[in-house]
């Protein structure tokens, strides 16, 4: 079935920038907002906003059931059991919670072996690399390729360093590779499966149950929720023996000034006043994909990837990073021959309205790996990324396609 | 209004009150949200709850189920203490139950609207599930 | 100059509750928000939103220089630098984010004291209490008196334990009394001073020079601000030795596989895409703060405290907490002679439309310090709690009292 | 455009780079954000700067930037450049600033309206304020 995407519930797309029509292709750093997703955010804060799970009063009734229905709302998204479904500030949270707990319980102990990929967000990499530093468990990395790609064979290599927990992206945000999950999880069975799902949920509807994950992380703002709200989902058995992370309000259970008892699950894990209008507007948000159809955005997304690659690879001032095949999904990295990818984005931007991101992309190993395949004269380090999401558009393609002809022509 | 005069009078009821002393089961139980805190004394005579007793405090409702609750499990066997619970539990919570099996118990029945004082009529039932499945 | 608020600005109030005219006394629960608020956040993801610090492009630059904005409006409002003012999720994570730290660093040590008071809320308490578990520093407690109350002397012998650290509340959120920090900042000359402002921030302008603080962390949902969002402000030589806490994107300077090195401060303390919009929000709502004039708002509050105080000291069978002086600021914790809070605060919800909250407000150990000097039959280890806050209003507080008398009456 | 001809003439302009051996001073200057990195090499005669040359890559505006610095602060005593770098700095940042200091500076004037290239333009003269202040 097609993509029935509805423009007016965009109006930044109607906006101009710099005097062109808006071409949005960075999603992969944040998607836009619905507007009738603000909307109802607004609705709520007027209408039934109030703390949560405390107080007995009508307004607190009806906030402390918004809550917990996008609560039941991710769960059964997911097909997870509410209790495993914990509410964080963002995917970066969620790792750093998962990283800090399994420390603090025991489970992740000095000798234990790590096994992370080169391809991850710094987000998956520094969590793991600084505490590592305090309590001496190694990590070990399943390489890449020079396309920046993780190949089977080197997911399998990984076997040897005998990791106890493995922590994957699920999707790049650099080369756009979609990560076989099920093979990961074939290889390591008895490793604790973390994925860093930032990239991948906002594009596929998982299963956490059929995929075997143990930890799964993922942000709203880049699947069309507010900022400031991701989630953590965590397999029940795990996170009932687990220490928490954060410590404050409505996690605890008893304080005296000597001791403290937890809450059972989700509620130790989400110390303090959360972002309450967050959760319930990725609540929304959630609504609003399901609506779509999950189906649909993917078969959506995929074609344009297709066509992005296709248009980019005719250009042969143009270097193409990633597998470029049908594992690569919606982000694409690039280079220009000679123009700095600062400088791309930057006349992209103010001369044909095309919003890109140009940089490391907060995966600075996996960007310096490139440097061993790139044929360009000086690689610079960084790339251009274009990520398409649901409300892009073939001509929105175009646009940058003869953007980048333009460009190349003037710089020379 | 859920504090109805039946409520009210069974919130004030002292003949459940108290210690037993050699219960054959005690069984602490507590909302971590509001603090409430019941300690349920129960004697069995073989499959048979024959006497409970109950110490704490907590609001209105939480007292007055505490003292239903014992009112009508007293004397029923294991078994169907657990089914009446269930039938509590989904009675408040909006799901289908069976009327026949909770007597007094149905006069709570509006505390399902108030969804955040559902867990002062649920404090006695979960701690007593909690005492019959250890 | 008296408080001129719109009430047209808070459409909630115009609300009814359960067929009456809606009376919110939940204001240190958390606070409603102002329409102009929400509306100038919807305009910013519609107009301005995009990820921050990362791209070239247009929508990146509007929204970075917004987020930017807001952390110089927050500066500003404490007397800080910008360098000193970190976002994050809340006043909960604030806490957790320099206990980490401070250890972390090796400024908080083994063998160390730190003095905490009775009278803190558990977002103050717990993350000192679990990690001296695995730490090994040591706790001392400020005593309270049998009305709650932090008196100067208690605050005194609390030099005997020669704390390194000592962090208080600025306002406790269950007596309403107002800390006075001048005083134990004097006390404690050369301890390293946290303060807990949820409360006192939303009522007052500090300068955080002058009163010599090293940490204080806030709430923005606890002062007209969108939920998910707080600050850290933290002393700059402080932060630039200390070790982050949540670590990630745009918190690094240089990745490799082995190595990380730290981007400067305050960005080495934000990691991972922040509440872009709740950090934009929170600037809205300081502005909007700001427009009504600080001492104003204090002057309101202050003035309804005292006729809150003297209307429910008129009722014979209302037992009130706190120190009930010029100490005592916006909440006002009491109990009803033979009847439960929880039931106090239902029947004033469904019959008279007044939100209270009742509970023990997470601040275990301070509610049951109050049994001390109790004259009820039975202390319910709970007390209900009214607050007040800009909007509120003499007949509120009338709406309220009789509420209660009837109460009274019917419960008998 | 900020992409003028001059700018990108200096951009691409090669005389200045490479390294200095036996440099008086060498330090290093990134930005974090977009991982432009440059070495300068600095070469003192007395007070004054007699030399400069840079390694590293990052975009035009960088490139450009660090030309122009060199070509302007070569010569000049330490206290002037300090001077001179206070005003570019002012200038990009929009604040006032003496233009008669600052001679094909000035060409980046326009910078200042794009903050997420303000940190390229400046990367070359933070890192020389940096080597001078050591
Ligand atoms: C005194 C005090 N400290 C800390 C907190 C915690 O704030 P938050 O839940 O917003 O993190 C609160 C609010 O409940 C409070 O009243
Ligand atoms: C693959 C990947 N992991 C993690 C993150 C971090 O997400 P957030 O910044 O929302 O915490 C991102 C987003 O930048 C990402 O692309």
């Amino acid at each position: 079935m097609p993509l029935r995407v509805s423009f007016d519930d965009f109006p930044t797309l109607g906006k101009k920038v710099n005097g062109k029509r808006l071409v949005y292709l960075d999603n992969a750093a944040t998607t836009l907002k619905p507007k009738p997703v603000l909307e109802k955010m607004v609705d709520f804060y007027i209408g039934s906003y109030s703390n949560v799970h405390r107080a007995v009063h009508t307004l607190a009734s009806r906030a402390t059931v918004a809550y917990e229905e996008a609560r039941m709302k991710v769960a059964k998204f997911l097909n997870a059991d509410p209790s495993e479904v914990i509410f964080t500030s963002g995917a970066t949270m969620g790792i750093n919670l998962v990283v800090n707990s399994l420390l603090r319980s025991g489970i992740l102990r000095e000798g234990d072996v790590v096994l992370l990929s080169q391809a991850e967000h710094h987000a998956n990499l520094v969590p793991w690399i600084r505490l590592s530093k305090f309590h001496g468990f190694g990590i070990a990395y399943i390489e890449v390729n020079e396309k920046g790609v993780l190949t089977e064979e080197a997911i399998l290599r990984g076997k040897e360093y005998k990791p106890k927990i493995v922590s994957v992206t699920g999707h790049s945000n650099v080369t756009g590779q979609v990560i076989p999950l099920e093979f990961v999880r074939e290889v390591f069975e008895d490793a604790i499966l973390v994925v860093d799902g930032a990239q991948l949920v906002p594009h596929k509807r998982l299963d956490v149950k059929d995929l075997g994950l143990d930890f799964l992380v993922f942000s709203g703002h880049k699947m069309l929720g507010p900022t400031g709200v991701g989630v953590l989902y965590g397999r029940k058995d795990l996170l009932e023996v687990m220490e928490p992370f954060l410590y404050g309000g409505e996690m605890i259970d008893k304080v005296s000034f000597e001791e403290v008892t937890f809450n059972e699950i989700p509620y130790k894990f989400e110390a303090g006043t959360q972002n309450i209008a967050g959760v319930v507007g990725l609540g929304y948000a959630l609504d609003y994909l399901e609506a779509l159809g999950f189906d649909s955005l993917e078969e959506h997304v995929r074609d344009l990837t297709e066509y992005l690659i296709e248009e980019l690879s005719k250009l042969e001032f143009v270097e193409l990073y990633g597998p470029l095949d049908h594992s690569h999904v919606s982000i694409v990295s690039f280079n220009v021959e000679g123009i700095h990818p600062h400088d791309v984005a930057h006349v992209l931007d103010q001369e044909f309205g095309v919003a890109v991101r140009s940089g490391h992309h907060c995966a600075q190993p996996l960007v310096r790996a490139l440097a061993r395949g790139t044929k360009l004269s000086n690689f610079p380090n960084s790339t251009v990324r274009a990520s398409v999401y649901l409300y892009n558009t073939k001509e929105d393609v175009d646009v940058m396609v003869e953007g980048l002809k333009k460009l190349k022509g003037w710089f020379g | 209004m859920i504090y109805s005069d039946a409520i009210m009078d069974y919130a004030k009821l002292r003949k459940y009150r108290g210690k037993i002393e050699n219960a054959h089961r005690i069984e602490e139980g507590k909302n971590v949200s509001c603090g409430d805190e019941i300690t349920l004394y129960l004697v069995f005579d073989g499959d048979r709850v024959a006497e409970v007793k109950f110490e704490g405090q907590g609001c209105a409702i939480s007292q007055a189920s505490t003292n239903v609750m014992i009112e009508v499990v007293t004397g029923k066997t294991k078994e169907e203490v657990i089914e009446i619970a269930k039938n509590a539990e989904n009675m408040v919570l909006g799901r289908e139950f069976e009327a026949g099996l909770l007597g007094p118990v149905l006069l709570f029945q509006e505390v399902g609207k108030y969804p955040m004082r559902v867990k002062c009529f649920l404090l006695p039932w979960k701690t007593l599930q909690i005492a019959l499945e250890r």
